[in-house]
């Protein structure tokens, strides 16, 4: 048993609805090639933004990834401004310059998606060291994969909040892929979590598929940090239900580099039931509330995709604009 | 001649050179499912030991391939996107283009660096800058930008084979790109340009994806009875300066086309070398068309205007020919 | 007006920011100790939580100073050698120079990174490296390499205050040279020319320790009866173009005298831009002298080789002299 | 007691003491002003290099750091041509290209110093993957800081060793300092062997001032990467006697960074007298072949400085020689 209340149990089920949803559309779009670049879908990792999100303020930071659609929507990010950005359209987060792999809302303390694997880890830390040193009591989490956990970045980073004892939530995505390579082939051990002992800061490895699970740690953690007790890596076991990125059949052509039983498990492990399976046995709502969160979100997605649709182009003498400050 | 794609030549450049020598090791991310192609599947046919799965870890990646060349070994490393060589740069900087000329010219190393380069597919800013200014201002490295299906299987068979640190960077767009390429093994020296198109006007050097843009170009200025030399460089470093100086002399004007960014870019390097050394022979001044000094935009249209269009080639190219020399 | 050190004149500068903005801090490898002084001692008087000491983590370290600029915070990150430079490349490229515009303008990065730059102590290639091309090529990172203890005061402020990424170099070999230096805080505007000497037969563009050597040049060149207007840039990146331009409209012949590699290197940039923007008014091929393209020995004899000498510019100016347009 | 034969106990002495008396030549030709650049010198740490070194064969390979005097010499490397490096002579290792933080004598498998923090690691790494696509019996060995262990390079490439099952042995200096700022202040764990963990590998320290134990400790990692059992961290827990850089009081000013009961210690802990006392109190050689092993060194030092303050300085026209090969 949880001990959530039916308020939190409620807002992290809506958190996961939109990111969900909102990928879906993103993916059903991609695929019918209404999308420029590539994107990189949080479907089955939904729980691990969610429930460290729900532990946030508005005024926290977050650093995000190439995967980090989910990241935004959990953080509270707006889905039209979202979708507009991945179209490429002016009424983007960022006016079409950043694109899937670069949204930022400032707005909420959302600090950025990055296209290189690592590289929001050392932003992170500064956004630690910025609230340390502004003595405010936010706090700054820090979202990467298992891949990126090989990244010198990393090691850099973790240490540096731990001797700086910084307001560094450090999460790492474990979903046992970096693109086609599984983890076992780049990594020697089982645990990423054991690398916090090399830093002296906390380390703790929860089930990435359970929302509540990961709200639990996550609140702790991010707790821990607001006090003032330094930095925590949470290690969130997940899996990634899709390719690595949208399209990659064209070219692995007919090639599987994940093996069956995984993706049945994966399919066993989908967040989204699992939270709705536990809020139902928990008594925290009934169906017709959860169904209502997905009417609602599904709804708000399709008027993004809309919206997005029917934005402008940037007008190309933008090009020009946002450079010197 | 049987016409193959960039990325088919490239593999046959890898698979010639790994039954060649057994020295040669392909090393990288992700390098046997090959995300741009280039090492697909080349493990089936060496096993593991010679086609290497990394973790992302660039640095050391790029520095393990330093320490198997000082000691033996010819490794090609693939690390995908130019920027992601940032991560590695103290390596390459510092050690790769250093270390023979540091020790006293005690070791060679036989090393190539491959990723792809520049803009076109909506990639964004993380995966579409330009970087090979940063790499020809480094000593002692070698750079290539081929334009060709060709040219990519002569040209990086020259590499492997080559004693130095070689960088070699495919432009993104060309990879599906048809060309005539012939199933056995040949190599293209580095260090000399291929002319492209010749005329007696004004001549165009550039290289890699804008070589095509600059023969639009050069084809619409004919139309205007304005013929073009288009020199494509495909080494940037060493670069065939002898080509490009013997083209200025003939035509008197000159035009330097490159995706980079403005500032130190290549442009910049082929202008100024034009400039101190046929200067007698220029009747206008020399033109430069790079990148707009901008991070690359992600969506399409920002995307198209942010680097070298036909219409701002065309603009230089016109500005070269109105003006007479003072 | 009193005489200090460059260094004097750098910790004053810190010290007038941390004293004006309380979002100043001062960050990096042994900043209390300041290997190079010019941070020395500030935490007596800023304490640990504004002059801070950190690992030897450069790639993290300038990440950091990305993600607090980015959130309220103004650093100044002290990573002491140019060449470290090169572990930080992915956070200095990537992300400081591209977070603004990448974002569609959501924040500013008033971040300024500081290292001494260029050879002159024997100190071998790691720790004697030109690096300023790699960092004018990237877009939007202003670049300052000061020539005077007066420069780097007001060069420095300026910097601090800036709402952009900032590389700010400083010649290896200037920390000890002493110049005047007022003792309340003032700013010199980034991307403002100073005109060292003027001369109506020849430009001279060079900035950081090779103002020095211009002027010693320029001195000789005067006992010839030939007057150099030697301009000392400052900024290199914006770079005071119009100065430049304005000079070789009136001398009609230009020199780029920069110590960096050659090839895409700052004088190569310089050239470039006259040679496309003053062509009318050039009367003789434009000059570059830069590095040799090698890594920078450590033995004196050769590292004085390899890095432009007085000759050297001599023989460039010579050259400039004699040619007249064909 | 340990188990090392007089024959093998003696060589590590002359190993140590070759270091000795080579950095005691250096530090006062530095003093007197007759080298250039700067220098950093490996008194107080060389039962490190000694004890190390004595468990390679001469084709293993070394990697080297910024301190890299007493690598060389331990492996083996001649004290004429690094002094005459150091001097930036023609004769040099280098021919005065590369000075005293570029040694390098590749006819031993030393393969380079390095004025980078962390830059040898890469290399040690891929020296080790060389060995093992060459299929040779070579072992790789890895010389660093307690600085350089907080470098993205040290992550990425002791983690790359670790999956890649690679013929390393990695050994850390711990001297307690990364320049003048203590590793206290720059780590929040005890020992660098933990970080080990991190990356599947075995861990150990040892006492670096007892050249004895560094030999036997180093003799089992060496022998484990010989026989394909891949990589191992050893932390030899060591002590600076002198400052960071021949020079340093001219910047400090008086200021001391080290407490007087950490010098103190240090000086106690002086490997050379360890070793002496070691050897004559388990009785594997007398005073009076230690002696003679030091007036040997003695002379081949001073006939180093000899050699180097004779040899020519470089043609300047060599500036352009060792180029593209
Ligand atoms: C520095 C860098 N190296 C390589 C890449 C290419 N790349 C993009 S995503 C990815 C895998 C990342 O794996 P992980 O960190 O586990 O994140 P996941 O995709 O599993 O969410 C790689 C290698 C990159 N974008 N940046
Ligand atoms: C990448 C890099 N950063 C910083 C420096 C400056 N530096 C030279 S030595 C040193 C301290 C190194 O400490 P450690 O690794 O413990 O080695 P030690 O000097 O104690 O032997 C530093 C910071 C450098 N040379 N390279
Ligand atoms: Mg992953
Ligand atoms: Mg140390």
């Amino acid at each position: 048993m949880s001990d959530v209340s039916t308020d939190v149990a409620l807002d992290i089920y809506r958190r996961v609805l939109n990111i969900r949803r909102f990928e879906e559309e993103v993916g059903r779009l991609f695929t019918e090639g209404e999308l420029p670049g590539v994107v990189h879908l949080y479907i089955g990792e939904e729980a691990v933004a969610a429930g460290v999100c729900a532990a946030l303020r508005r005024d926290d930071y977050v650093t995000s990834t190439h995967r980090g659609h989910g990241h935004v929507m959990a953080k509270g990010g707006d889905p039209k401004r979202m979708m507009a950005e991945i179209f490429g359209k002016e009424t983007g987060y960022c006016r079409g310059k950043g694109g899937s792999q670069h949204i930022a809302d400032f707005s909420i303390g959302m600090l950025g998606a990055c296209g290189i694997v690592g590289g929001g880890i050392p932003i992170a830390t500064g956004a630690g060291l910025s609230i340390k040193l502004r003595k405010t009591d936010q706090v700054s989490v820090c979202f990467f994969g298992d891949g990126a956990a090989n990244e010198g970045s990393f090691h850099e980073s973790l240490n540096l909040a731990s001797t700086m004892g910084l307001p560094v939530v450090f999460v790492c995505e474990h979903n046992q892929y970096g693109e086609f390579t599984p983890a076992r082939d780049t990594m020697n051990i089982e645990d990423i979590a054991v690398r916090a002992d090399a830093y002296g800061m906390p380390g703790h490895c929860v089930d990435g598929c359970d929302a509540l699970e990961v709200y639990a740690v996550a609140s702790q953690a991010v707790g821990r940090a607001r006090d003032g007790e330094g930095p925590t890596l949470i290690e969130a076991k997940t899996h990634r239900r899709g390719g690595h990125a949208e399209g990659e059949e064209a070219f692995l052509a007919g090639q599987k580099y994940r093996l069956p039983e995984e993706e049945r498990l994966a399919a066993k492990r989908d967040p989204l039931l699992i939270l709705h399976e536990r809020i139902l046995l928990e008594g925290l709502a009934d169906a017709h509330a959860l169904e209502s969160i997905d009417q609602d979100s599904s709804q708000q997605m399709v008027e993004a995709v809309t919206f997005a649709r029917e934005s402008p182009w940037p007008d190309p003498e933008t090009v020009l604009e946002d450079t010197w400050a | 001649m049987p016409r193959k794609t960039s990325v088919d030549a490239m593999r046959e450049a890898l698979r010639a050179e790994l039954l060649r020598d057994e020295r040669v090791v392909v090393i990288g991310e992700d390098v046997k499912v090959g995300v741009f192609g280039g090492t697909r599947w080349l493990h089936r046919e060496f096993g593991d030991e010679r086609v290497i799965n990394t973790p992302i870890s660039e640095l050391a990646v790029a520095g393990a391939g330093v320490g198997a060349a000082a000691t033996g070994i010819r490794p090609v490393i693939d690390l995908m996107f130019g920027t992601f060589l940032f991560l590695a740069f103290d390596q390459i900087a510092n050690q790769a283009g250093a270390m023979r000329y540091m020790f006293g010219g005690q070791t060679k190393l036989p090393l190539v660096l491959m990723t792809v380069s520049g803009a076109g597919i909506s990639a964004g800013h993380h995966h579409s800058q330009p970087v090979h200014p940063m790499f020809m201002n480094m000593p002692l490295i070698k750079v290539v930008l081929p334009s060709t299906p060709y040219d990519v299987k002569g040209l990086l068979i020259s590499a492997i084979r080559d004693d130095n640190p070689v960088l070699f960077l495919s432009p993104i767009t060309l990879g599906s790109q048809r060309g005539e390429v012939p199933d056995d093994p040949y190599t293209i020296p580095l260090g000399e340009a291929a002319i492209r198109r010749e005329g007696g006007d004004v001549t165009i050097c550039t290289a890699g994806a804008m070589t095509r843009r600059c023969l639009e170009a050069a084809r619409a200025m004919a139309r205007e009875g304005i013929e073009c030399e288009v020199i494509d460089l495909r080494t940037l470093k060493p670069w065939d300066e002898a080509c490009v100086l013997r083209s200025v002399r003939k035509t008197g004007r000159f035009v330097a086309v490159d995706e980079s960014f403005p500032v130190c870019g290549a442009a910049s390097e082929w202008a100024a070398t034009v400039a101190e050394k046929a200067f007698p022979h220029l009747r206008a001044p020399v033109q430069r068309v790079s990148n707009l000094d901008v991070p690359l935009p992600y969506s399409p249209v920002l995307e198209k205007a942010a680097v070298p269009t036909t219409e701002r080639i065309l603009e230089a190219l016109r500005r070269c020919m109105q003006t007479e020399a003072a």
